[in-house]
């Protein structure tokens, strides 16, 4: 080996940004070690911006390569590549090892951490040295999460005569799709689009649709898991409820409807909403007379089909043996009443984007109409039909994204939808003044920018400016904001104000993430191998991700993904083999491999 | 009273059908004088339809097609053009004005021309008033 | 001949057609037609329920003929034809009137909307009298596919399929494969090493058994039906290679905007001035320097360039804003002490880490400058000797209401995605659509957004339209599910309307074959009369309407079916003008 | 015409005390969300506009910032985090010193160094000049007695030897004047400065004379009850701020304007209008400095959470001065005379430069400048309500 061929290695942390408690010393110690590195560098104590230095530096110890390894590696690389081409050295000759970008996030990846430098060290992709084994896969699937990924997953695979389970926490599939009136920027009706796939998937003879049932636990390893799942006591038997309707008609439990946003109220036996799939019955324990304890059971009674409920069912449990598994958990809502400045939970007519949804859908509280808000007898907050409409509605973009008190990111879908509701407002009121409050408008997907061109120019009020405080008064909500491009206050003066909530991971995902040993980032968003190449598999192999559990995303992003997750698998199982992830790996494993595909000759 | 026309318009499945299908969408407004009928290629436009249209009452025959070269089956548009300026010739010499036959390209993208196309037809045939060749049919039969 | 039963269903579409059409109405007066036994409305015909009631009046009143009056048979058509079928009852005698995208969206009058679906309602009624049963029929496919285009959305299918054991065909009209994004030296926004992730994957290509790459090749044009493509290629070689495929995958990628068209940007006048493309290069080499080889001090960075402005494109490029941030990071880093400004009309940091990456540029020195992209586009003009810069943009700022003049050493021109230049010609050999701006389009484009119109074709990346490098290989991975899916399956239902000859009337004049766009008829020698194969044929009927005899028939649009409905349609009694009766 | 932006200012004005502005997205939540603001005031994100493009002119004009009392609302709720509060407070710092045109503000703010050279340069000038000019008698230690009155405490103006104690009095009350004089008029001037980078520098703005008087009232008005600062912050900061303030100005009054009646001889009851109104300012100005103090450690308000040196100074001095006010009371009390003169000596050489400093130059400016910003809005708005009925056609 030539003198020209040495390696230099800067190691480079940044303080901010990254919450990293990874061993760097260690780390500098092993890389040290390695006959063709020269010199080893650390960010923390190297005058970083000094060309002259590093130049001279360089040329002390003869190096022609550089490996940049630690966070946020690009960041730096163009500071090196100015001193490198200055040099006449080739810029190829610097080399990210990024741990980001390979998933070694904190201490406990340190071997990964040194794997990812060996790659760097030697030369040879990371991809290429980390190469998992492979083990025979059983060709059954399940998917995790029955809203529209979990759909759409379900059905790439079953078209592929490929048996899938596909289980959903709650009654029905549908999720949060099936509770749109609209979708942006086509404007066609959610249900008219989503409900075909539903039925599609409650008829498919190769889903096994398990509703109202969660993953209990999972054993295994890729290509074969033991999966524990519950089936929580529907009551209701799903075979022999003709979903007639009778026993909600006299059931005397009510409780506010989740599928309505709590904006309606059910009865303790219900059904999730008309379309539901399986459209069947079901009881809600906690609101259900009988269950709690109370002398109850009309719906037995009147219940048209002899032994079809039976309140005293208990929650069962199935094992099924898995192949692959599809995570498809979603997303929630942004909770609005932690930003108490806009008075959601406070005032009647302030109104989360979703529950507006259901306000304005046809099969929602008052039929379609927009109605205030107000407090029935029983103190409960509800929509009453025939009501008077409000002449004006602000539509507040952001409310807990983009905010670094609550979430940094971005919910990337509020934008479109908000313009989307806007339109929807004008459509039933075209009297109605519809006003946006705004910080950028992302409108950034096919159609969609000619969308907001369009609501621009249907008389909509579209003003830069994000919305300080919602306050009330005489009945009236004042909402308080900058004009930004004409630089005044505006105090506007509304009747109903909708805020348009961020997307946030569910309550569950970090717990399903552990138990499926799938990463999870800062913010509880499961992440796959790599955000840029490769964003639907998972370290654990036999797992892929779709959908907004992965992170925000609109409709078609989710379907793409969701079918992309659905490709893994039938790859896998036209192949019969699963990819036992790169968890399963060792560091020995890495550097060994690494060593061997190296094209650079240890001294 | 005004008259209103009855207009037969025969639409491509592919461009002008979603075309309107899109002007539905996008919630733009025209006339109801319009009676669509889907076929699979403008192409499928026989003579005979356009011939019974105007036998059985129609005041306007409106095929829509997708643009020169987006065909969705190569050239079934250009086959429709010829026997476009063929028929008019020949309602014609039927008695029936040539305005009442009309041809227009929509792609599937074009719901406000749609729109805007259907207006300004059925305004051109609402002047022309009702078409005469009804009479006398129903004269002679 | 068996008693002809007809059962129509009004859908309300919850209050989609209900709010303009009296339903309730429409089905009282069309149960008066003939043969009409059942006529109802329900708030969702689509649903579930609604499926069910048509399933249990097909076994109950033992219909044989169906209608439903709801919204466009394009969304809905399958799924009813399903419910048919589930009944028992042949898919094909089903027929849809679309009251809704072209009743009770587009009219204004509840009076003259209801007349209209009556009509529509009365002519669907008339033509599915005379529908016949057809059948199914299936097609073997080839379990090779075609990929079209070797940036990342190909290769990343090719690998994705070829890793399954399948047959692929990668053809890549320039001599390398790669793309856009190996002309990038780090991806937005985690800043990850574009070459060091693709450049694995193209070695991959190349030594996998599975893939058949063609360089500097195009195709020029294609026949065949789904499951059984194929195209004739000529090789670097200049051989003429013969590909069969099932599928086809179109990833041929994007181009960029040429700024030059805009006059305020200057670009091609002054030297400095460079598209986002042309930074790259600068950035690969290491080399941030102006064209005379000095540092800038100042660098501008301008967003929007022929994106969101009706002059030049409409729609948001989607790229842009994040790659500008990270410029502005990279600059940072390759020149600590320059002046970094980025011009933009709107932040669109939307996604994985861009949020974040655009709060991280922000604290780093970065002036952010907003200007209108529609009326407000900034100039620039080179300095004079006292500027202390070589260039100024003068522009109206938005955040602050000033007029300022912003020094730059070097203007980046953030150039918006284009489709490629030769897509249409593309579109139009396989016979696929494209949007009004060159793009291809998707089947639907909410939840179908890689199917194309056209069966066993797929369009991924951003040929569909502007994304980046984590949505092009998602998209190019949703389309390989579709294909293996369908390989695993190994044959695939296919349209069953297509033309069929009458022999007895047939005269053997051939009008029909010249006129077959896919050469699908041909001439039996012995008997003399045309024959349709019935693979190649897709039913569009222009020979049925050229046909001298009537001899070939457009099953399910035949010349009865479609008179038939004209019939409906003008039906006197349901005629709008009383004043013709 | 463009004005040219400057991408350095703002890292210059971080020796000013600007903290985190960086994030700034410009969404607005800052200017909705403050309490203060009316239709013609834009702040503060059109402040950190033009603290951002380095448009100096712009900012040196804006009279807006002074109607800001840093409540903190805007920095609670920034999506950001870049605490646009303390943005608003270092550009008025900023602004202090460009209405400064000495520069010696400007020094101040920007250099601890140059702040504490010129305290104790002047602390030590009034050292100097007491013991050559204005030295202890030596009886103070040999007689005491000799300086003790009929009450038993120290006669304060006799301790110096050679001088009576009318001519002591006068001496010092004359030196305050000079005091007053020489950092009034600074302080005047910096006002007059002032008005013309606000209001005159724009020649398209002419002012009515008459608006000079008829706005009087708001300079006033503001001045003595801070209705906005009520407005703004809790009540009891309002009250706190209140009473230190009209504890400082009688302070202020007492000793510079009617030393010749507050400075005598004779120890006064406790219930005499001149023990009272010492006693009011004392504790007024303890009884608000405590808590600020701690505050300002603990970081618990948003407006203490971070200190510039120039605030500790200020507090620092003011502390000072209290104190060796307050021993100087007690020790002439207690009848003792050497204590009593040396603290006196103390007193004043802390005082003094106290008051060069920051009464033109400094924080203290505020009291000044506040009211005069508002009264200066006032004739702003006073023109722009002439301006609209021109514009209507006189004969219509």
């Amino acid at each position: 080996m030539s003198e020209n061929d040495l390696t230099g290695i800067f190691f480079y942390h940044p303080g901010n940004g990254h919450v990293s408690n990874l061993d760097f010393e260690e780390l500098i110690q092993f890389s040290g070690t390695f006959k063709h590195v020269a010199v080893v560098w650390d960010s923390e104590k190297f005058p970083l911006w000094d060309k002259k230095n590093l130049e001279s530096e360089i040329r002390k110890f003869n190096l022609n390569r550089l490996v940049i390894a630690g966070y946020d590696t690009g960041m730096i690389k163009p500071f090196f590549a100015m001193v490198f081409s200055t040099l006449g050295i080739p810029v190829e000759n610097i080399l990210l090892a990024d741990f980001m970008e390979h998933g070694a996030l904190d201490k406990s990846y340190t071997d990964l951490a040194k794997a990812i430098v060996v790659c760097g060290i030697y030369n040879v992709p990371f991809e290429d040295a980390a190469k998992p084994g492979e083990s025979d896969v059983c060709p059954d699937t399940l998917v995790i999460g029955g809203g529209i990924a979990g759909i759409e997953a379900s059905l790439e695979i079953a078209n592929g005569n490929q048996k899938v389970y596909l289980v959903e926490k709650t009654g029905t599939i549908g999720g949060h799709m099936a509770m749109f009136d609209k979708t942006f920027p086509t404007l066609d009706c959610a249900a008219c689009i989503l409900t075909p796939k539903m039925v599609d998937v409650g008829q498919h003879p190769k889903i096994d649709l398990m509703t109202y049932s969660e993953v209990k636990s999972i054993e295994g390893h890729p290509g074969c898991y033991k999966v524990k799942i519950l089936k929580k006591a529907r009551r209701v038997d799903l075979s022999k409820c003709i979903g007639c309707g009778t026993c909600s008609e006299k059931c005397p439990g009510k409780t506010y409807s989740e599928f309505d946003q709590g904006t309606t109220l059910r009865t303790a036996i219900y059904r999730p909403f008309p379309q539901a799939v399986p459209n069947k019955y079901l009881i809600d324990a906690e609101s259900c007379r009988y269950v709690q304890g109370e002398k109850c059971g009309v719906c037995v009674k009147v219940c048209p089909v002899p032994d079809c409920i039976n309140l005293d069912a208990k929650d069962e449990e199935v094992e099924i043996t898995i192949g692959n598994i599809i995570v498809a958990t979603g997303f929630k809502v942004f909770d609005a009443k932690r930003a108490a400045q806009f008075g959601y939970g406070k005032y009647p007519n302030v109104l989360t984007s979703l529950e507006f949804e259901r306000l304005i859908n046809a099969a929602g509280p008052t039929g379609g109409n927009i109605t205030y808000r107000n407090k029935d007898k029983k103190g409960n907050w509800v929509f009453t039909t025939g009501a008077d409409v409000p002449d004006s509605v602000a539509i507040i973009h952001c409310i807990g994204s983009r905010d670094e008190n609550y979430n940094a990111y971005c919910s990337k879908v509020c934008c479109m939808y908000s313009l989307k509701l806007a339109h929807l407002v004008k459509e039933k009121l075209p009297e109605a003044e519809v006003y946006e409050h705004y910080i950028d408008m992302r409108a950034f997907g096919k159609g969609y920018e000619e969308f907001y061109e369009r609501i621009r120019n249907e008389g909509i009020h579209i003003i830069r400016g994000r919305t300080a405080t919602v306050k009330s008064i005489n009945g009236g909500l004042i909402i308080r904001s900058e004009d930004i491009e004409s630089g005044r206050l505006l105090d506007q003066k509304v009747e109903m104000v909708i805020l348009a909530v961020g997307m946030e991971p569910t309550d569950d995902a970090r717990s399903l993430a552990g138990m499926l040993g799938i990463e999870v980032d800062k913010y509880g968003w499961m992440s796959g191998i790599n955000n840029i190449s490769d964003s639907v598999n998972t370290r654990s192999g036999g797992v892929a991700i779709a959908g907004t559990c992965q992170g925000p995303k609109d409709i078609p992003d989710t379907v793409v993904q969701a079918s992309a997750a659905a490709s893994r698998v039938l790859q896998n199982i036209i192949k019969g083999k699963a990819s036992n992830g790169i968890s399963s790996l060792s560091f020995s494993d890495i550097e060994k491999r690494a060593k061997e595909l190296s094209t650079i000759k240890e001294i | 009273m005004n008259f209103e026309p009855t207009i037969i318009s025969f639409l491509c499945n592919w461009c002008s059908y979603t075309g309107a299908d899109l002007a539905g969408t996008a919630r733009m407004k025209y006339a109801p004088n319009i009676r669509i009928i889907r076929l699979m290629c403008s192409g499928r436009v026989d003579p005979t339809f356009v011939l019974e249209s105007f036998k059985k009452g129609a005041d306007g025959v409106l095929i829509c097609g997708c643009h020169p070269g987006d065909c969705h089956y190569h050239e079934g548009n250009y086959k429709c053009l010829r026997r476009y300026h063929f028929l008019k010739k020949y309602i014609t010499q039927l008695g029936i004005e040539p305005e009442r036959l009309h041809l227009e390209w929509i792609s599937a993208s074009e719901g406000k021309q749609f729109a805007e196309l259907i207006n300004s037809f059925t305004e051109t045939i609402r002047e022309l008033g009702p078409s005469k060749i009804k009479n006398v049919i129903e004269t002679y039969t | 001949m068996e008693e002809i039963r007809i059962g129509v269903y009004v859908c309300w579409c919850g209050t989609n057609i209900s709010k303009m059409v009296d339903v309730e109405d429409v089905a009282r007066e069309i149960e008066t037609l003939p043969y009409v036994v059942v006529a109802r409305d329900y708030k969702y015909m689509c649903s579930d329920p609604g499926q069910d009631l048509i399933i249990n009046d097909i076994k109950k009143h033992k219909l044989n003929r169906i209608v439903v009056s709801a919204c466009s048979p394009r969304i809905h058509e399958l799924t009813f034809r399903k419910a048919l079928e589930n009944a028992g009852l042949n898919p094909y005698m089903f027929e849809m009137a679309n009251i809704r995208e072209h009743v009770s969206w587009v009219h204004t009058s509840r009076e003259d909307a209801t007349k209209k679906a009556k009509a529509l309602v009365a002519g669907a009624v008339s033509r599915v009298r005379w529908h016949n049963s057809l059948d199914k029929r299936f097609v073997e496919i080839n379990p090779a596919t075609l990929i079209i285009g070797g940036g990342i959305s190909g290769i990343s299918a090719a690998l994705e399929i070829a890793d399954s054991g399948k047959q692929v065909y990668l053809i890549e009209k320039t001599g390398q494969l790669g793309g856009f994004a190996a002309k990038i030296d780090l991806s937005s926004p985690f800043m990850y090493s574009a070459p060091q992730m693709i450049n694995p994957k193209i070695d991959k290509i190349f030594k996998h058994p599975q893939i058949t790459v063609f360089l500097n090749t195009q195709v020029e044009e294609m026949s065949g039906y789904y499951g059984n493509f194929t195209t004739k290629i000529k090789t670097e070689e200049d051989h003429e290679v013969e590909l069969k495929f099932g599928n086809i995958i179109l990833a041929i990628g994007l181009s960029t905007f040429d700024p030059s068209v805009i006059e305020n940007y200057k670009y091609g006048k002054i030297p400095d001035v460079i598209t986002s493309l042309e930074f790259e290069q600068y950035l690969i080499s290491g080399k941030i320097l102006r064209k005379d080889g000095s540092v800038p001090k100042n660098v501008a960075i301008i967003h929007c360039v022929g994106s969101r402005n009706s002059n030049y494109h409409d729609y948001c490029s989607r790229l842009c804003c994040k790659n500008a941030l990270k410029y502005s990071n990279l600059i940072r880093a390759a020149i600590p002490d320059a002046n970094i400004f980025e011009l933009y009309s709107d932040m669109r940091a939307m996604g994985d880490g861009c949020e974040e990456l655009y709060s991280a540029t922000s604290r780093k020195n970065v002036m952010f400058l907003m200007f209108d992209q529609k009326n407000g586009m900034p100039d620039i003009r080179e300095a004079s000797s006292d500027d202390n810069c070589k260039m100024v943009i003068e522009m109206d700022e938005k955040l602050s209401g000033e007029r300022v003049e912003i020094p730059a050493d070097l203007v980046i021109l953030m150039v918006a995605i284009e489709a490629q230049k030769e897509a249409k010609k593309l579109a139009q050999a396989i016979g696929i659509s494209m949007c009004g701006n060159q793009f291809f389009i998707e089947r639907h484009p909410k939840l179908d957004p890689v199917a194309t119109t056209t069966d066993g074709v797929y369009i991924v990346g951003s040929c569909q339209a502007p994304k980046g490098i984590p949505h092009s290989v998602a998209q190019a991975r949703a389309a390989t599910a579709r294909i293996l899916a369908r390989i695993n399956v190994g044959h695939v239902e296919v349209e069953a309307a297509t033309a069929k000859v009458n022999e007895d009337i047939c005269c053997g004049c051939q009008t029909c074959i010249s006129i077959c766009p896919y050469s699908a008829i041909s001439l039996d020698e012995e008997k003399q009369v045309s024959v349709v194969n019935e693979v190649l044929c897709k039913g569009c009927g222009t020979c049925c309407s050229a046909c001298p005899n009537g001899a070939i028939r457009a099953q399910h649009f035949t010349d009865t079916q479609i008179l038939s409905q004209i019939d409906g349609l003008l039906e006197k009694s349901l005629q709008l003008q009383e004043g013709l009766l | 015409m463009a004005t040219r932006v400057d991408p350095n200012f703002m890292q210059s004005l971080e020796k000013f005390g600007v903290k985190d502005w960086k994030g700034c997205f410009h969404c607005g939540n800052c200017t909705a969300s403050c309490p203060l603001i009316e239709e013609e005031y834009q702040f503060p994100r059109k402040v950190i506009r033009q603290a951002q493009m380095g448009l100096k002119d712009r900012l040196e004009s804006n009279i807006d910032l002074w109607m800001c009392y840093f409540c903190g609302d805007c920095t609670k709720t920034c999506p950001r985090e870049a605490n646009p509060c303390e943005l608003m407070r270092s550009i008025r710092r900023y602004q202090i010193s460009a209405y400064d045109w000495t520069g010696l503000s400007k020094k101040f703010f920007t250099s601890q160094k140059w702040e504490l050279s010129f305290f104790f340069g002047i602390a030590i000038l009034i050292l100097i000049l007491f013991a050559i000019f204005l030295p202890p008698s030596p009886e103070l230690w040999t007689n005491p007695t000799r300086f003790i009155n009929e009450q038993g405490g120290v006669m304060i103006n006799n301790m110096v030897d050679g001088i009576s104690g009318e001519k002591f009095l006068y001496i010092i009350h004359y030196g305050d004047w000079i005091m007053a004089f020489v950092a009034g008029g600074l302080l005047i001037t910096n006002i007059l400065h002032m008005f013309y980078l606000t209001l005159w520098r724009d020649k398209s703005v002419q002012i009515p004379f008459y608006a000079y008087f008829t706005q009087l009232w708001k300079l006033i008005y503001h001045f003595a009850t801070q209705p906005k600062l009520r407005k703004c912050d809790d009540k009891l900061y309002w009250l706190g701020h209140m009473v230190f303030m009209t504890g400082y100005t009688i302070m202020f009054v007492l000793i510079v304007g009617m030393l010749p009646r507050f400075q005598i001889e004779e120890v006064v009851p406790w219930y005499n209008w001149q023990r009272i109104l010492g006693y009011y300012a004392t504790i007024g100005i303890i009884v608000f400095l405590i808590p600020v103090v701690i505050g300002r450690f603990r970081k618990n308000k948003c407006k203490l959470k971070y200190s510039h040196f120039t605030d500790w100074h200020f507090i620092i001095m003011l502390i000072l001065t209290t104190i060796s006010g307050i021993l100087i009371h007690i020790f002439r009390l207690a009848g003792m005379p050497v204590a009593t003169y040396f603290s006196y000596v103390i007193h004043l050489a802390i005082l003094v430069p106290m008051i060069m400093i920051e009464v033109p130059f400094s924080k203290w400016s505020h009291l000044a400048y506040r009211p005069f910003a508002i009264y200066i809005a006032a004739l702003k708005k006073a023109v722009v309500k002439k301006k609209q009925p021109e514009q209507v056609p006189v004969f219509a």
